[in-house]
């Protein structure tokens, strides 16, 4: 609507800025503008719009619950986590079926990661200094707590054990002195400490998720173990398949099959049992991307393993796309679930329907709100 | 504040009470978990409505004839409070013959003066002979039936206030109508009250007081003055803005509502005469002794019998001089320096532009503040600055920036809305540079006093021989009890020289007492500071007597004799607060007894004597000349005893009740940037379309100066917005959170929108009114947290010619999308807007569309820089009406 | 670690709670010896006003906590029985009136046609606030009117005040000002 | 070793014996003026930052959007006209008709000293304005009897006060953030920017800055007898703070009261302690479906499917070790 000549000098209309908290968090989208009505809001969601519905209501579409601030190294974590805790196992089958090349790099590599992915863990704290406060406390209630503990054993045995094959390796040539013959008698207990430990880490990562009230993760609760277990076996099968010769990589591409079918399995499960507001972020955007990409690959390597697992470089190709598929599975993951807080609907829409789905089954006295 | 607990109806109109005054709107909640009902008649549907069992949107600038209406209700259908009618307001008065109402002129009241714009009140008058008259007795008929009775004279006038009128001309639907009416009336009477309050939804109207004055009639005929739980609450906006007009600095009256002296009044006797004469009735009867006071609390042993107790050193005015005719006089150079102290007209004033450039004209001035606010910065980044029509290089004022010490840094004392004096303790010392005003004051007084101590120049005798000797502590600061101790009084001479007064009646006429405000006598009664009463609400009723000391004689509620029956019994057990207890002889009750104490309500009174002897024991309204709480109001208001609705200047819809489009004694300034949209008055008013009024909102204060530099207030309300109906949003093509522009005839701003349903567009008549809802919080600067375009800029210097005050709350303007131009483009989008209304015709500039269209104000655009209405309106103290209007704050 | 190094073995949580009655380490058993000496800023303070929120004219009751010659922590005063001890968020924010950093506590000058505020002692300001005071109320004296009444003022200075000066500062200003025949004299009540 | 609370109420389970009464909130939002004064007081005595980019948000007159790290208290505007009113008295009557605990004897023993009007059963009649209604509710941390922020915190930061709040040591925390993502309401969060004074003074540090942070009752007002700044502040006094039993109690009343006034959209959020969250330190009185307001209608704290969820993640390790296992048995040279 023009007036007069003069609106033509007008300055431009400021883009909407973003608010400066919370990252990439939208405060609001073009259907919160609406009325100031913000009991009958449709949300926007970042970059995907979904379309207005008149059944739901929220506060001008703003979340209700939020995304923890974990960041990549948190994903990093949860992959070097993975291939650590897969790693170890497959060291510990090697030391038992003298697979020594299988051993060493399997150990190497459990110690490489655990450290690495310790590392991005107390990146991504708020105070990093502060990281020992971990060890202030045994928690059953927290699995961060529980996990800290784990990893804690996990990595000292994986030092015990990374420190005598690099000694080996070179020739006992480490500035050791007396602590040699004790690190060689640790090797058995270390070895056995970090076979017991490997696959809780594995698997507890997937409690850590699901003990939330992120809506993809919450509803992924029964299945993020398996998920999770599966990519570090497909991910420790194919680090064994890139680091360490055909020979002895037998064991670790049946692992790294078994964990595609885990995987792809259990990812599919998961998705089935959610409510399709809680699955779609695990479909959509870029997280949908990463886990499309993650799937591929882990069939692609899955495929390569089996058919081509004798051949060197195909072992190694393959390795390395089943390394690929798990991390991108832990990325996706991590970001489907901070995805899924934005849009509201995606908590209130299967709370409602699980209050309903209760009260219609006769259970009425566990409702939050209440007449009297 | 408490008292509003005690309503059984509380009506809510031009107040946005629950946003503006938070915490005394616990009260209400109170009352109304009590049972009570709350209604809110508000353009706009704020928090108050939210909170309110009701909400009534208005047309703004049209309570007169909503409340006119009620007032019709219920004296045609005999509702009103008989007994407390007849015994206690000048219903049975009659009113001189030559009186002539705006039924029988069209909307003028007789004594109309179309050359000066003002009324000779004189046809106002009481009937009777002169004597009787001076002592308060005038013609009565009891049976209420002589047509010239005020109670018929109010019938008449409000005999087309119809609901069918409020509709038309409030956007009122007859049920919310019925609805105000009914509560009203079911509410009232022996058992019940209802409680008005309002804010400066009223006063900020050209006719805001006679607004007030409707809901004090209403008031009166429903009985529901002097009691508890009813009267009208004034909600003032600032700490002590009560005590500001009752030790004002304002131009127009001295301490305790004393005026100044006008020129030509250079005879003292004249002059307290002219206040209050001695055969009069009630306390005004001693104005002079009042007057005797202050003038040996000022000048001492220098004001003695002799030389009229130094009245000569008074200056006289010569009209008004307020705020804004002190502007128009800046931009006419005829101002060299200002002082601020804390005020921050550059946001805050009507006319932004103006002030600014008034500013920009001076020679030197004052800024004394805690941050420094857009009056203290507008050379370097005002909107001036920024549209490049003005450089620091080319402004001469010098700046003098004060930091001042804030409430904490001082003790002190405020007079809260209820009249309330409250002192507050030091807790530190004020840091670096920043000192109190009371110390600032002091200082530069014995600066200049050792100035000019050797002057010989009878001019400066006036300051010479001012008492000017206060107690400093070891930082300079003064003693704060030792000026109250002076505004207290105190004995002078006899046994009990140098010892305080304890009330007003102490006062002396000989010179042997003296006393800075007289109604604050007794607030340093026996030497203890009464304000600094601190016994804890829960150990008190809730009266809290022994909390603070209100004015006058630490009354609470005025007027309370008439909570009682003219017999002195209480209305009703549930509504008792004061009543004659027989045993004792004297008044007694939950507050200090608003009568003479001993007074028996059967007293006839004495009118050979003035003053309270005067008094008959029924004569519940003592400040009044005639005992008597004021239905009609013969004289203090300039623009008419009763009120009557005028339309606001810019108002696009005529006048549906008289010819008369607009208050006659409106006051306004002429000039190139004070132009006004001629309304319905004008082919041009179409180009300004809409209604738009301003507001305060929770978040912030006033011009921002004390919340705009706090960042936890800046969050929660962080830039400029307008509140704009769906329906005008859509006509205009606002996007919500959007931008748009608002423009007036003076100026153009930009506003964040919000698209509400809380504004709603009122039909009247033919016409869909859209009203637009502006915070005027923000201003253009650099230095606070959060700025933006200031709502004042939009507003003309066009004033109440009761009070001066200008009119915010309805104005004109046109509203297009998106952002105002930047530069010396926004000037240019004004003056296009200004050009197509016919505000500026090439050949005739400077000519308000008004002037000339029938029945508008007479001299529009004739006057140059001048006022309408004389300036004694508030000056003149009589009593009820007058207390109430200088609430109007 | 700062943290850990501060805490002693038998202090360590995971003792406590295999010790205590905490047993999950929700409670007693994780507290910081920081937590266990909690106490409010206020018991730190030298003292407390009593006093009156400075923001609109309900006139609630405030307690100003006081630490150092500096305002800590300011609340509203139970005792009131106009405010019951509660604030609105204007009254509730009045620490940070008194504390903003954009506070001034410095005199500012910008000369005439000045470009930047300077810096002025505040004595010598004061010195020449009085000679301006003088100076422009001689030049726009007026003793009379044209009709030869007296009129004993000057128009050359004016004041505007806000309303949240004290009532003994209003009094001052107005005995001196019309002493002085300054009438101009105006207050937020006409705004 | 019980995961979650039991009967004898989150302070007593937190080693704190009976010493203290459980402490809490009452938000009554049917008198609620929205003036922020809470936000205003809670950040005045725990120094918060300011949140946002003094930006107007888009929210009516809501401009700090949500709790969080820096805002403990939050005022929320929700604009509605008829239509929706009429489903929030119905869904309200709804919730009678459950057969949930149900509203008490009828009373009007708060009406004051005279009777408003014979309001027997029959009278239904909702009350006036009802067209439009402007709701505002001032939002807090619920200090959850079963606190998920809590549980999960692996550090002890995070306890359950003698006063049955919940609390956030911000010397102990180091800002891993697993709580954030266990609260059902969303409440707690990382503080990781923010500033009290937007220009001056830039630099200043925040030393809580990095950690969770949130409401924590007062904590630090409570241990010396004085009561949480906002409700202290609160001039309406729909926030009130109190005993969690009185607290409850008075709210159950005021909510009968508002139904036989008509006004039956109003409910109560958090007073029933067998709900997902074990029941609220904070209560409040609603007048529409809590999502209305951002709260969740079905909240869980996630550690009452804890045990489940372990025994998925050992059933997983279990597994892992089977697959790797097998592997090697599969592949014998």
């Amino acid at each position: 609507m023009s007036i007069t000549d003069l609106d033509a000098d007008r300055p431009p209309e400021r883009g909407r800025r973003r608010r400066r908290r919370g990252g990439g968090r939208r405060r609001r989208g073009l259907h919160e503008m609406g009325m100031g009505d913000g009991s009958r809001e449709g949300a926007v969601v970042e970059d995907i719009e979904v379309e207005r519905a008149d059944q739901f209501d929220s506060y001008y579409g703003r979340p209700v619950v939020k995304a923890p601030p974990w960041k990549g190294p948190i994903a990093i974590y949860l992959f070097l986590g993975g291939v650590a805790a897969g790693s170890s196992m497959l060291a510990f089958g090697a030391q038992c079926t003298e697979r020594p090349a299988l051993r060493r790099n399997a150990r190497l590599t459990a110690l490489g990661t655990v450290g690495l992915g310790t590392l991005a863990l107390i990146e991504d704290l708020g105070r990093p200094e502060r990281f020992l406060n971990m060890m202030r406390t045994v928690k059953v209630t927290s699995p961060m707590s529980l996990g800290t503990w784990i990893v804690g054993g996990f990595g000292t045995f994986s030092g015990v054990l990374g420190a005598l094959e690099v000694d080996r390796m070179s020739g006992q040539r480490l500035p050791l002195g007396p602590l040699r013959p004790l690190l060689g008698a640790a090797e058995g207990p270390a070895a056995l400490g970090q076979v017991v430990l490997a696959p809780v880490l594995a698997s507890y990562t997937g409690a850590l998720l699901g003990n939330t009230v992120v809506p993809t993760w919450e509803a992924g609760r029964g299945h993020l173990s398996y998920l999770f277990v599966s990519s570090a076996s497909l991910a420790a099968g194919g680090a064994a398949m890139v680091t360490s010769p055909v020979a002895e990589t037998g064991p670790a591409r049946l692992l790294a099959t078994a964990g595609v079918v885990g995987d792809v399995v259990s990812m599919h499960r998961m998705k089935e049992s959610m409510h399709p507001l809680e699955a779609e972020p695990l479909e959509t955007g870029r997280p949908g991307t990463m886990l499309t990409w993650a799937e591929r690959l882990a069939i692609v390597g899955g495929i390569g393993t089996v058919l081509g697992g004798r051949n060197r470089w195909i072992a190694a190709a393959s390795g390395a796309a089943l390394l690929a598929s798990s991390a991108l599975t832990r990325f996706g993951v991590l970001h489907a679930g901070l995805e899924s807080v934005k849009d509201p609907r995606r908590v209130i829409e299967p709370q409602k329907e699980r209050l309903a789905a209760r009260r219609a089954a006769g259970i009425s006295d566990d409702s939050i709100t209440t007449v009297g | 504040m408490q008292d509003f607990a005690n309503a059984d109806l509380i009506v809510i109109e031009g107040s946005n009470m629950a946003e503006a005054h938070p915490v005394a709107f616990q009260w209400v909640i109170e009352a109304k978990k009590r049972g009570a009902r709350v209604i809110h008649v508000d353009p706009r549907f704020t928090r108050t409505s939210a909170n309110a069992d009701r909400h009534i949107p208005i047309r703004s600038g049209t309570d007169i004839v909503l409340l006119g209406g009620v007032i019709r209700h219920v004296l045609e259908n005999e509702l009103f409070f008989k007994e407390y009618v007849q015994a206690y307001t000048n219903a049975s008065t009659i009113i001189s013959e030559q009186f002539g109402d705006p039924e029988d002129l069209d909307g003028l009241f007789s004594g109309y003066d179309p050359e000066s714009g003002t009324y000779d009140n004189g046809t106002w008058a009481y009937a009777g002979d002169a004597d009787s008259l001076a002592r308060g007795l005038p013609e009565r008929d009891e049976t209420l039936q002589h047509p010239r009775t005020v109670f018929q004279i109010l019938k008449r006038h409000y005999a087309r206030y119809t609901p069918q009128m409020v509709q038309d001309t409030c956007g009122i639907s007859p049920e919310d109508f019925e609805h105000l009416a009914t509560a009203i009336a079911e509410n009232s009477g022996r058992q019940r009250t209802t409680m008005f309050a309002y804010a400066l939804g009223w006063t900020q109207h050209q006719g805001g007081a006679q607004m007030i004055r409707t809901s004090g009639i209403l008031q009166l005929l429903m009985g529901n003055m002097g009691r508890p739980g009813g009267g009208i609450m004034a909600l003032r906006g600032h700490a002590t803005i009560q005590g500001s007009t009752d030790i004002p600095t304002l131009y127009h009256i001295l301490p305790g509502y004393l005026p100044m002296p006008k020129v030509g009044q250079d005879d003292f006797a004249e002059f307290t005469r002219a206040i209050g004469t001695k055969e009069q009735k009630g306390f005004w009867a001693n104005a002079d002794i009042y007057t005797i006071n202050l003038l040996k609390a000022w000048w001492g042993e220098h004001a003695t019998a002799e030389n009229d107790w130094g009245y000569h050193h008074l200056p006289k005015l010569t009209g008004a001089h307020g705020t804004y005719q002190t502007t128009m006089r800046m931009l006419e150079g005829g101002v060299d320096g200002f002082f601020l102290f804390g005020q921050n007209p550059a946001v805050g004033s009507a006319n932004g532009r103006l002030q600014r450039l008034g500013m920009a004209n001076l020679e030197w001035m004052v800024v004394r503040d805690f941050y420094m606010t857009e009056s203290a910065t507008w050379w370097r980044d005002g909107p001036e600055i920024e549209s490049g029509e003005l450089t620091p290089e080319q402004i001469a004022t010098e700046m003098f920036f004060l930091p001042a010490a804030n409430h904490t840094e001082k003790a002190g004392s405020f007079t809260q809305t209820q009249r309330m004096v409250q002192w507050r303790d030091q807790a530190v010392t004020p840091p670096d540079d920043a000192r109190s005003d009371l110390q600032f004051m002091y200082e530069l007084g014995c600066r200049i006093r050792e100035k000019l101590k050797d002057s010989t120049d009878p001019r400066d005798r006036a300051i010479l021989e001012l008492t000017w000797d206060y107690p400093v502590d070891e930082h300079g600061e003064p003693d704060a009890e030792a000026v109250l101790a002076e505004i207290n009084g105190r004995h002078l001479s006899g046994e009990k020289a140098g010892q305080p007064l304890s009330a007003f009646a102490e006062m002396k006429a000989d010179g042997s007492t003296d006393g800075g405000c007289w109604i604050y006598t007794g607030v340093y009664a026996d030497g203890i500071n009464q304000a600094r009463r601190r016994t804890p609400g829960q150990e008190q009723d809730e009266m809290a007597a022994d909390w603070g000391w209100a004015w006058p004689a630490n009354r609470r509620i005025l007027y309370n004799r008439a909570s009682a029956d003219p017999q002195g019994r209480p209305w009703s057990e549930r509504k008792k607060l004061v009543w004659w207890d027989e045993e004792a002889g004297s008044w007694t009750g939950h507050d200090v007894p608003d009568f003479p104490l001993t007074k028996r309500p059967d007293d006839p009174g004495d009118p050979s004597q003035g003053g309270a002897a005067a008094l008959a024991g029924t004569d519940a309204f003592t400040m009044q000349a005639d005992g008597r709480g004021w239905l009609f109001a013969p004289t203090g208001m300039v623009d008419g005893p009763l009120p009557t609705h005028y339309e606001s200047p810019e108002s696009n819809i005529r006048n549906p009740l008289y010819a008369q489009q607009s208050n006659p004694t409106r006051v306004t300034f002429q000039d190139e940037d004070n132009l006004s949209s001629p309304g319905a008055m004008g082919p041009g008013g179409e180009i300004y379309p809409y209604v738009f009024t301003t507001y305060r909102i929770t978040e912030h204060h006033t011009a921002g100066g004390m919340s705009r530099f706090l960042p936890y207030l800046s969050e929660l309300q962080p830039e400029m917005y307008c509140e704009v109906s769906p329906e005008l949003a859509a006509e205009v093509g606002l996007e919500p959170y959007g931008w748009a522009t608002i423009i007036s005839a003076r100026s153009a701003i930009e506003a964040k929108v919000l698209v509400t349903e809380r504004m709603k567009p009122l039909q009247v008549g033919e016409r869909t009114v859209h009203q637009i809802g502006l915070p005027f919080h923000w201003g253009q600067g650099t230095e606070a947290i959060v700025r933006g375009d200031g709502a004042n800029d939009l507003i003309g210097m066009n004033l109440d010619a009761n009070t001066q005050i200008q009119n915010s709350k309805n104005n004109s303007c046109a509203l297009l999308p998106g952002r105002r131009p930047r530069g010396p483009e926004r000037g240019r989008l004004v003056e296009a807007y200004r050009r197509r209304a016919g505000l500026i015709p090439s050949e005739d500039p400077a000519v308000d569309g008004a002037a000339g269209a029938p029945g508008a104000g007479p001299a529009d655009g004739t006057v140059p820089h001048e006022v309408r209405g004389p300036e004694e309106a508030s000056a003149v103290p009589s009593g009820e009406r007058s207390m109430k209007e200088m609430k109007n704050r | 670690m700062a943290v850990m190094a501060r805490i002693t073995f038998l202090d360590w949580p995971v003792l406590r709670q295999l010790r205590g009655a905490d047993p999950t380490g929700r409670g007693t058993a994780v507290t910081s010896a920081r937590t266990r000496g909690t106490a409010p800023r206020t018991v730190e303070a030298d003292g407390v006003a009593e006093s009156v929120c400075p923001y609109c004219a309900v006139g609630c009751g405030q307690r100003v906590f006081h630490k150092d010659g500096r305002v800590i922590q300011i609340e509203g005063n139970p005792n009131s029985p106009v405010s019951r001890g509660r604030l609105c968020p204007k009254g509730a924010a009045s620490q940070q009136l008194a504390n903003s950093h954009l506070r001034q506590t410095k005199v500012r000058y910008r000369r005439p046609y000045g470009t930047q505020w300077e810096d002025l002692e505040l004595d010598v300001a004061m010195d020449m606030i009085a000679d301006r005071f003088i100076a422009s109320r001689r030049k726009h004296w007026e003793d009379e009117d044209e009709q030869g009444r007296p009129l004993r003022r000057t128009m050359g200075i004016a004041s505007l005040g806000g309303a949240t000066i004290d009532n003994e500062e209003n009094y001052l200003i107005k005995k001196f000002f019309t002493a002085a025949g300054a009438i101009q004299m105006e207050n937020q009540a006409r705004i | 070793m019980t995961l979650l609370s039991g009967p004898d109420g989150p302070a007593a389970e937190a080693g704190w014996g009976h010493e203290h009464e459980r402490k809490g909130f009452f938000t009554d939002t049917s008198i609620c003026i929205g003036c922020k004064a809470c936000e205003v007081a809670c950040k005045e005595w725990n120094r918060n930052p300011i949140d946002g980019n003094l930006e107007i948000l888009g929210s009516s007159y809501d401009n700090t959007g949500e709790l969080g790290a820096n805002t403990w208290r939050h005022v929320a505007f929700v604009e509605q006209g008829q239509e929706r009113i009429d489903q929030a008295r119905e869904s309200g009557r709804k919730l009678v008709s459950l057969g949930m605990p149900g509203i008490g004897p009828k009373s009007s023993g708060t009406r004051g000293a005279l009777p408003a009007g014979d309001l027997s059963s029959t009278d239904r009649t909702p009350p006036d304005t009802p067209e439009f209604r402007w709701l505002m509710s001032s939002d807090v941390c619920k200090h959850c009897t079963n606190a998920g922020c809590l549980d999960v915190c692996p550090t002890g930061a995070i306890f359950r006060s003698e006063y049955g709040s919940v609390v956030v040591q911000q010397d102990v925390c180091n800002g891993c953030g697993t709580c954030v993502s266990a609260c059902p309401f969303g409440v707690i969060e990382r503080r990781d920017d923010g500033t009290i004074s937007p220009f001056a003074h830039r630099e200043e540090k925040d030393e809580r800055m990095g950690t969770a942070s949130k409401c924590t009752l007062c904590y630090d007002r409570l241990v010396d007898g004085e009561e949480p700044a906002c409700s202290a502040t609160c001039p309406t006094q729909s926030i009130t703070f109190g005993d969690h039993d009185d607290l409850t109690a008075d709210a159950r009343s005021r909510v009968a009261d508002l139904h036989e006034r008509g006004m039956t959209e109003a409910r109560l959020y958090g007073a029933n302690p067998k709900d997902g969250v074990g029941g609220t330190g904070s209560v409040f009185l609603l007048l529409d479906e809590p999502e209305v307001y951002g709260l969740p209608p079905d909240p869980q704290v996630p550690t009452k499917s804890l045990p489940r969820t372990y025994a998925r993640a050992g059933i997983a390790a279990a597994g892992m070790v089977a697959a790797v296992a097998l592997s090697f048995l599969g592949s014998r040279r």
